[in-house]
């Protein structure tokens, strides 16, 4: 298994490239999940203050 | 087609009520180009092949700064709303801002440049094809610009945005201007730059009144 | 992405059929991402050249196919939005530009990455990587102009202009750095290694429609969110928020 | 002989708020609008959008029939706009600045002509002095001297007594009074009163549930 992240002596390079690809495409969709679940909770919340008021 | 005339006779009467602006710019010119040598050192070897491509990034951000000028001033009395309800068609009204704005920016940088080629020991021939680029990029950098400084009309920061707005697309008459000078220099000849520069001219001659005009219908509605 | 358009231009169509299809297009997404990161690591074969190295192209390529893409794929909704004043377009070109903009970022990342092993530099004035870093500033500006306005509907068509405007200097800016590039450095090294066999083709096309397919996925979420906040007032939205209790 | 002006149903959405919806008039020649309702009704956005400024969000204006979004240059010969900001230049004289935009609008005047007209607004000895320098009141009538200029038969005027004193407002009463006589149309906002000699007064009112109801 060393061998294979070993890369023949490009591992840093490789994983380097992989790596950040990786987190950051799964940041990407984190911060989208997080942001429609502020969302959903802030126009919920919205809807009943506007509810109480009517 | 005295829409643009008549624009532009307006603004050269209102540039010359106050010049402070248009000396600004100059300033600007002068001191950016003495700031580089401060930077690199004083050997004549370095500046001369540093000379056009420090030259040419300096005219292109004095230029920059006052694209905030161009309606800025409009916008804030009225004027510019009064333009979009003349009847003219909007993009010659605009063409005749940018040509007013060119005169006030641009022209005043072309006719400097020689001045400053000489602080980096740019020999005449040289100092010949710089003038013609600048003659020739300079206008592109304004049509260029009036599109940005109209897309961020009365916005908050409006001045560092214009710059990330329009840089990216000063691009190609950044290389082609400094290219034709350095071209020339080594020989190459810079024609086929100056040419290219002349073809950007006519390109945004074409389409950017257009497409300012449109982005100030977008800002002021 | 071409989606009939008549049907699903109305946010509330466009919002349930983006529900359904966005499991699909996850599964897509990780399978293919999956096999192509298999193939490419594992049995795509060294090369001779660059050794290991080279795998890094795999992605490398992808990501900038996907940035250049996604930049058309905003222009043209900013256009449509622009022509037909249809908001979903507008939404969908503010939910594209973000992706566009990461993907020119890694584009760029795994470009220095490539080219620390193979030229001893971090970073190379390479005609393609700076092509790209210009995009990546296109992105920035079409980014930083809607943020910059308030009135929504103003930040749509500004935006919108400024991608238009964009799109039409691209290929400019290509051939002028292109060019540039050639002037100065001779002929451009041959960015994508010796020629390139069948097997090692395949990693780099199942990558690319993996990040095609990502970058859906990524729109259509985006795109759900600025529906929510624009349309919050239309009843569609309130029954949806009813139900999910 | 000048056109009819019509809006039908107009919408304006600014943001996520909706300003006015179906909002509708019609306007004869010899007829003037006056548009009231409290202050953030959307008077000002329904005013610039008659004047092509605005895109509404449904609905359209139409001159003579025809919308004003598709005849552009020939409905703005029709038209002269003033807005809250009075559009004349600090640096320019009263004079200079009526016979600047004249000229942008295609029919240049003569200086004689701009002193005239500057002289009925009451700014007799002050038409050669840089703007600047002026009162606000004095820039008010300035940038109110152009309708007397401009032979428009539509005039759209927003809030145009703002900062007048007595005598300027009489002024301007005067000139509305005599171009909705001469079968002018005028569609103005404003809190004075408006009494016209001849044709016919409308009123619209902005509603607070942001309709227009055309009297």
């Amino acid at each position: 298994m060393a061998e294979f992240f070993h890369m023949g002596g490009y591992g840093l390079y490789v994983w380097g490239s992989y790596g950040v690809v990786a987190v950051f495409l799964a940041l990407e969709l984190i911060f989208l999940a997080r942001r429609k679940q502020a969302l959903l909770e802030r126009l919920t919340a919205l809807r009943e203050m506007e509810e109480d008021k009517s | 087609m005295f829409a643009v005339t008549g624009m532009v006779r307006r603004d050269v009467i209102l540039a010359m009520r106050r010049r402070a602006d248009v000396l600004t710019t100059l300033f600007f010119f002068v001191i950016v180009a003495a700031l580089f040598p401060l930077g690199i050192g004083p050997e004549m070897a370095t500046l001369r092949i540093m000379g056009p491509g420090v030259l040419w990034v300096a005219a292109l951000l004095a230029s920059m700064l006052s694209l905030g000028r161009m309606f800025a001033a409009d916008y804030a009395d009225g004027t510019l709303e009064q333009m979009l309800v003349l009847p003219q068609p909007l993009s010659l009204l605009v063409l005749g801002k940018v040509v007013a704005h060119w005169l006030g920016s641009g022209l005043p940088l072309v006719l400097l440049s020689p001045v400053l080629g000489l602080q980096y020991g740019l020999a005449p021939d040289v100092l010949k094809v710089l003038v013609i680029s600048l003659l020739l990029g300079t206008p592109v950098l304004s049509l260029i610009g009036a599109i940005g400084a109209a897309l961020t009309l009365g916005l908050r920061g409006g001045g560092v945005l214009v710059a990330l707005l329009v840089l990216p697309l000063y691009v190609p008459v950044l290389i082609f201007g400094a290219g034709a000078v350095e071209a020339h220099s080594s020989g190459l000849g810079g024609e086929g730059h100056l040419s290219l520069l002349g073809a950007f001219l006519l390109m945004a001659l074409a389409l950017s009144p257009w497409a300012a005009a449109t982005a100030l219908r977008i800002s002021l509605d | 992405m071409a989606i009939h358009w008549t049907k699903y231009s109305a946010p509330s169509a466009f919002y349930p059929m983006a529900g359904r299809s966005l499991p699909w297009l996850a599964a897509g997404t990780l399978l293919l991402t999956a096999v192509g990161v298999y193939m490419g690591l594992f049995s795509a074969p060294t090369d001779y050249k660059q050794g290991e190295a080279y795998r890094i192209m795999f992605i490398h390529v992808p990501a900038a196919w996907m940035s250049m893409w996604l930049y058309i794929v905003m222009a043209a909704y900013a256009g449509l939005g622009l022509v037909y004043n249809t908001r979903m377009a507008h939404m969908l070109a503010a939910a594209t530009a973000p992706t566009g903009a990461i993907f020119a970022f890694l584009a760029l990342w795994t470009g220095a990455f490539w080219g620390r092993p193979m030229w001893g530099a971090w970073w190379v004035w390479d005609a393609r990587l700076t092509s790209e870093l210009i995009l990546f500033f296109l992105y920035l500006g079409v980014m930083a102009l809607r943020a910059a306005i308030d009135d929504r509907q103003r930040a749509d068509r500004a935006s919108a202009l400024l991608a238009l405007v964009g799109v039409v200097n691209v290929p400019i800016i290509y051939f002028s750095v292109k060019w540039w590039n050639t002037l100065h450095q001779g002929a451009t090294i041959d960015f994508s290694g010796s020629k390139m066999d069948r097997s090692m083709l395949w990693p780099m096309l199942i990558l690319t429609v993996a990040f095609w397919l990502y970058s859906f996925v990524t729109i259509f979420l985006r795109a759900r969110c600025e529906i929510l906040e624009r349309e919050r007032h239309a009843e569609w939205v309130g029954e949806l928020l009813d139900n999910r209790g | 002989m000048s056109q009819s002006l019509e809006a039908v149903s107009l919408e304006c959405v600014r943001g996520d708020r909706r300003l006015f919806s179906d909002v509708g008039f019609a306007l004869e020649p010899g007829e003037l609008l006056h548009v009231t309702g409290r202050n953030g009704s959307g008077k000002t956005t329904l005013l610039r959008m008659v004047c092509g400024l605005v895109r509404p969000q449904t609905g359209m204006v139409c001159w003579g029939g025809k919308p004003v979004s598709t005849l552009g240059d020939e409905f703005f010969r029709q038209l002269t706009f003033v807005g809250h900001l009075n559009a004349i230049k600090d640096e320019l004289t009263g004079r200079e600045n009526l016979m600047v935009e004249a000229a942008l609008r295609g029919n240049p005047v003569s200086e004689s002509q701009a002193a005239s007209a500057l002289s009925r607004m009451g700014l007799k000895g002050h038409d050669r002095l840089p703007a600047k320098v002026l009162s606000q009141g004095q820039r008010r009538r300035t940038a109110l001297a152009r309708l007397l200029l401009a032979d428009t038969p539509l005039w759209v005027l927003d809030e145009p007594f703002v900062a007048l004193d007595v005598h300027a407002v009489e002024t301007l009463q005067h000139a509305i009074a005599e171009h909705v006589a001469a079968d002018g149309m005028v569609v103005l906002t404003t809190h004075q009163e408006v009494p016209i000699k001849a044709g016919r007064k409308r009123t619209l009112h902005m509603g607070g549930s942001g309709t227009g109801v055309a009297a």
